[in-house]
């Protein structure tokens, strides 16, 4: 099954694992979560900074797989720096690709290198690595609206 | 033929249905109350996941193990459906009912917020109650310090329900009720008991095992919080139950069992639990039996609840009918089908239930006798014991009149009038 | 040939092990230690039950509940004969090996004897053991006030037993250990902690759910007082696991669960409790499922437990070899087949173990990557996670090949040394 | 399957359900024990009585089925006025051949009236019934000669 295993590790998803984009844990940040892979432990820290209703960090400390770390890599890129409404756009349609089992088409304008999961959603036991930092920055930016933690 | 009769035909779909016993006689099957047959599909599904797919769930990354967890949670989702529950997290895979009432008792046991049950509360159960769902509550109000009362019966066998606000006290934390007993048949108003214990704020347990079977359960309206039944009485498999629960109340309930597939995460000092289902079910789950629990279920699906619950009914109306022709028999519980489920104990004079159910057995008639796991009900009864005859959707009018004859086979043996 | 190997016409014996996985090729299934796969033989069984002689067992008086009730009671005595149990008695039926050291856990929390885990008792374990032999301790720790302690581990992956008179104290209440470990495949010396433990007066809880599918057990010579393992590792079904226990201190304990079968009599104020194993057996056990479990012990005994733990040295022996040739790749826990199980951790330099099982899936070869359950010694070990290879009766060296094959594979894939 | 049936409820059987010899409870007694077969709720109380080496009195009341209660009679009048040793020997032939599948052939001269039970040796789910007295027997003998309770 190379193909399917080309399709899921795209050149650009382990270009992201090798190279991650905006990692580490930066300040200021209003809300901080920490979400694990119970199954398999991989794990992410992550903190949301939020100005009105911009978002305008997005930092993290990841350690897992290639899917589950270039996830994060490519998720940060796609959220810093536009509306909470609009990243929320774009988190619903990339639980949407994961979720189709491979039948749905990506919107690159949408999700940009975030198109190279499609290849993922093929295999049921990896979309919970490539979902971990979205349900943080859900779960942190949740908190971070509601003002707890 | 009676009005609202399944097709003789489904009983293809069970193998052991075409069994002799006996020494040569068909099997008469009316023990479905206890545990019911399983069609081949059933069969076919369990014996093909472990033939073909087996793996573990959850933990294994490769081919078989996606096969295998699909496959599992495909049969959690069939489940959720059956039952119409809001969501799929809110259906616990536990190995029998009575695992599972055990699960509801023991979390509450140990509950640290409201839901605890400290010293002085009330639990009520009723008097009809199988023994799962009196044991647990037994040990929980020891253990706790707190008070178990309960409703009694008419001579009728219903509740006794007049004094519903003496029982169901201010200081009432659960109030865990069978929905159809196991033994006189009733079929209990849960709503309206459900509607009394929310008012106290008490939390609703139901047992549904013999009431999943036969009718349609939809648990978004039933009024329950937590709702048990077991596989093995739907034609599923021995080894698989289920505990449905509220997500929210789930969620706030310690965990029952600890290992692995429950928790979040592990240090050698402590632990933090995954949520519900996941807290609910440590160590590898019974995966071949969700799987046929889930072929199950759709069967039963695809015959229909509502056309399998008018069989029933049809079938029990013909068995009461037939039982009153027997003299000296006496049945327990509601005389007549509308408002009772398929499970029918009876007395018969003169003849004790060991021995009657050994004589029907001689005519390949398999009914149970005993105190089918419901003492109390049967002290309230005044009788030690009874025999029971369950029929289920494979049933027939002729097994029915093969039970009556076999009736009086059994008192001319033992000589009485 | 490799000396010891069992023949490679048992393969034939497994349907699963003839599949072909990843788009056409043969599957490898090297995932063992997580679950095995089961015989044909096992698979019938339990169809053949299901399809012919299915009823509830001990509460039926008919002639398929005799039938079940035999069956079932005789795969307890296939169980009693594996593990050497001087009682039918002593063997607990449980739905796996999570659930059976939980009910060890769990009733202790209860006892009111002498046995009972009090405020400032001790509980030992180890750090290399599986999250169902921490987290049900640290629930009874934590729930009576008590302290759980545990043995460290050498760089060798051996337990740390420098210090085991500190470690088990006079006021060490159980010691709870496993006998071979899921992660690191040692095998652990219970007899001489056994030994100290009974010193102290505790009780020896010994988690075999990886040492009873691939070694003679005899729990008479054990030394332990509570065993625990799993039918899904020794090619039985899932659903089923075995609790054994002295029977003296089994009556001893309190119940478990409350239900069907576990009772002596009931009213609605109390109950008393039948004698083991049937205090801990509540409700419908899992029938079917036991009865699958004896099929596969008396097919494991049937090969030799002495020639499937020669064939597991062997062909563990050949994966180290195998595996020292992998640059880059460290294997975790001692590096000689003699004196450890077959589960093999390791990891590769500059790949993810989630990442290398997934290459090795995609040619076919299936292993688990992840923490195992086993979080505490993968922190040990200064790793959030590995990959495992772990092969059974049925492994091939040809299997283990591959493997290396795929590990290759993997390295180049994503580019390192 | 009528014969089988037939051999199980032999006439002495159903004699001995209809007409129990030595039912109800007496005095003097050493010992008295409460013994129910957990699955079917059949139950017995009974009361040894002990003179030196010999078993002067076995008194009981009992509620089951028609084995039950037959083996209750039929074992009453095995046991009154022998040793404690020789009704021990009864009760061995007596367990023997209930848990002989109907393979054992009784002795007649030993068990007299007890060889009608050899029909229910061949119905596991009977031979609990015909020894619920027999076990409440010994265990009462137990406790008498062991002085507890
Ligand atoms: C050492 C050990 N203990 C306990 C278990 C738990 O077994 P189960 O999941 O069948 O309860 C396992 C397997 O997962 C194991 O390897
Ligand atoms: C009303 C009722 N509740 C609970 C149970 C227990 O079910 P299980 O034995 O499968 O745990 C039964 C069946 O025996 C039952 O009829």
């Amino acid at each position: 099954m190379n193909a399917d295993l080309n399709a899921m590790y795209q050149e650009i998803i382990l270009d992201h694992y090798k190279h991650p984009q905006n990692s580490g844990l930066r300040e200021p940040y209003e809300a901080e979560v920490h979400h694990v892979n119970p199954s398999c432990g991989d794990e992410i820290t992550l903190r949301v900074h939020l100005e009105g209703d911009q978002v305008a960090d997005v930092s993290y400390s990841a350690e897992g797989c290639s899917i589950s770390q270039a996830a994060a890599s490519v998720m940060t890129e796609l959220l810093i720096g536009n509306s909470i409404d609009a990243d929320l756009a774009v988190h619903g349609s990339f639980l949407e690709l994961m979720q189709g089992k491979g039948q749905v088409v990506p919107d690159e304008d949408v999700l940009e290198d975030g198109v190279a999961f499609a290849g993922v959603a093929k295999f049921p036991a990896r979309v919970k690595c490539a979902l971990l930092p979205w349900m943080a920055w859900k779960d942190a930016t949740a908190q971070a609206l509601g003002g707890t933690k | 033929m009676l009005p609202g009769l399944l097709p003789e035909s489904l009983r293809d779909d069970f193998p052991i249905l075409s069994r002799q016993v006996a020494g040569g006689q068909r099997l008469v099957y009316l023990d479905s109350a206890n545990t019911s047959q399983k069609p081949q599909v059933v069969i076919d599904a369990m014996a093909d996941h472990l033939a073909h797919h087996n793996a573990n769930v959850a933990r294994a990354m490769h081919e078989l193990g996606a096969e295998a967890s699909e496959a599992f949670e495909a049969a959690r989702d069939v489940v959720a459906g059956f039952i119409k529950a809001p969501s799929r997290n809110e259906v616990i895979f536990t190995k029998n009912a009575s695992e599972a009432l055990n699960l509801a008792a023991q979390t509450l046991t140990w509950a640290d917020s409201d839901l605890a049950v400290r010293r002085g509360d009330r639990v009520v159960i009723t008097e009809m109650e199988h023994h799962a769902n009196i044991v647990p509550w037994q040990l929980l109000t020891q253990r706790r310090d707190a008070e178990l009362a309960w409703f009694g019966l008419t001579d009728e066998g219903q509740l006794d329900l007049s004094s519903i606000d003496e029982v169901i006290t201010p200081n009432t934390k659960v109030v865990a009720l069978t929905w159809v007993s196991n033994m006189l048949g009733t079929i209990n108003p849960v709503a309206e008991i459900a509607a009394r214990a929310h008012e106290v704020g008490a939390l609703v347990v139901v047992d549904a095992s013999q009431a999943a079977p036969m009718m349609p359960v939809d648990v978004s309206s039933l009024g329950a919080d937590l709702v048990a039944f077991t596989g093995h009485k739907c034609v599923g498999p021995t080894g698989i139950g289920v505990l449905w629960g509220r997500e929210a109340l789930l969620n706030a309930l310690p965990p029952f069992l600890g290992g692995g597939e429950m928790i979040e995460t592990v240090t050698m000092e402590r632990s933090t639990y995954a949520a519900a289902p996941h807290r609910f079910e440590a160590g590898t789950p019974p995966i071949a039996e969700a799987i046929g629990l889930g072929a199950a279920l759709t069967y039963l699906q695809g015959i229909g609840m509502d056309k399998i619950h008018a069989h029933e009914q049809a079938i029990t109306d013909y068995m009461l009918q037939g039982l009153a022709t027997v003299g000296g028999l006496t049945v327990l519980g509601p005389q007549t089908a509308t408002q009772r489920g398929g499970a029918v104990s009876f007395e018969l004079a003169g003849v004790h239930p060991h021995d009657v159910a050994q004589l029907l057995d001689s005519r390949g008639v398999a009914v149970r006798a005993g105190h089918h796991c419901a003492t109390p009900v049967h002290q309230r009864f005044g009788v030690q014991s009874s025999t029971r005859a369950s029929s289920y959707l494979y049933t027939r009018p002729e097994e029915i009149d093969a039970l009556v004859d076999a009736l009086e086979f059994t008192k001319s043996y033992f000589k009485v009038a």
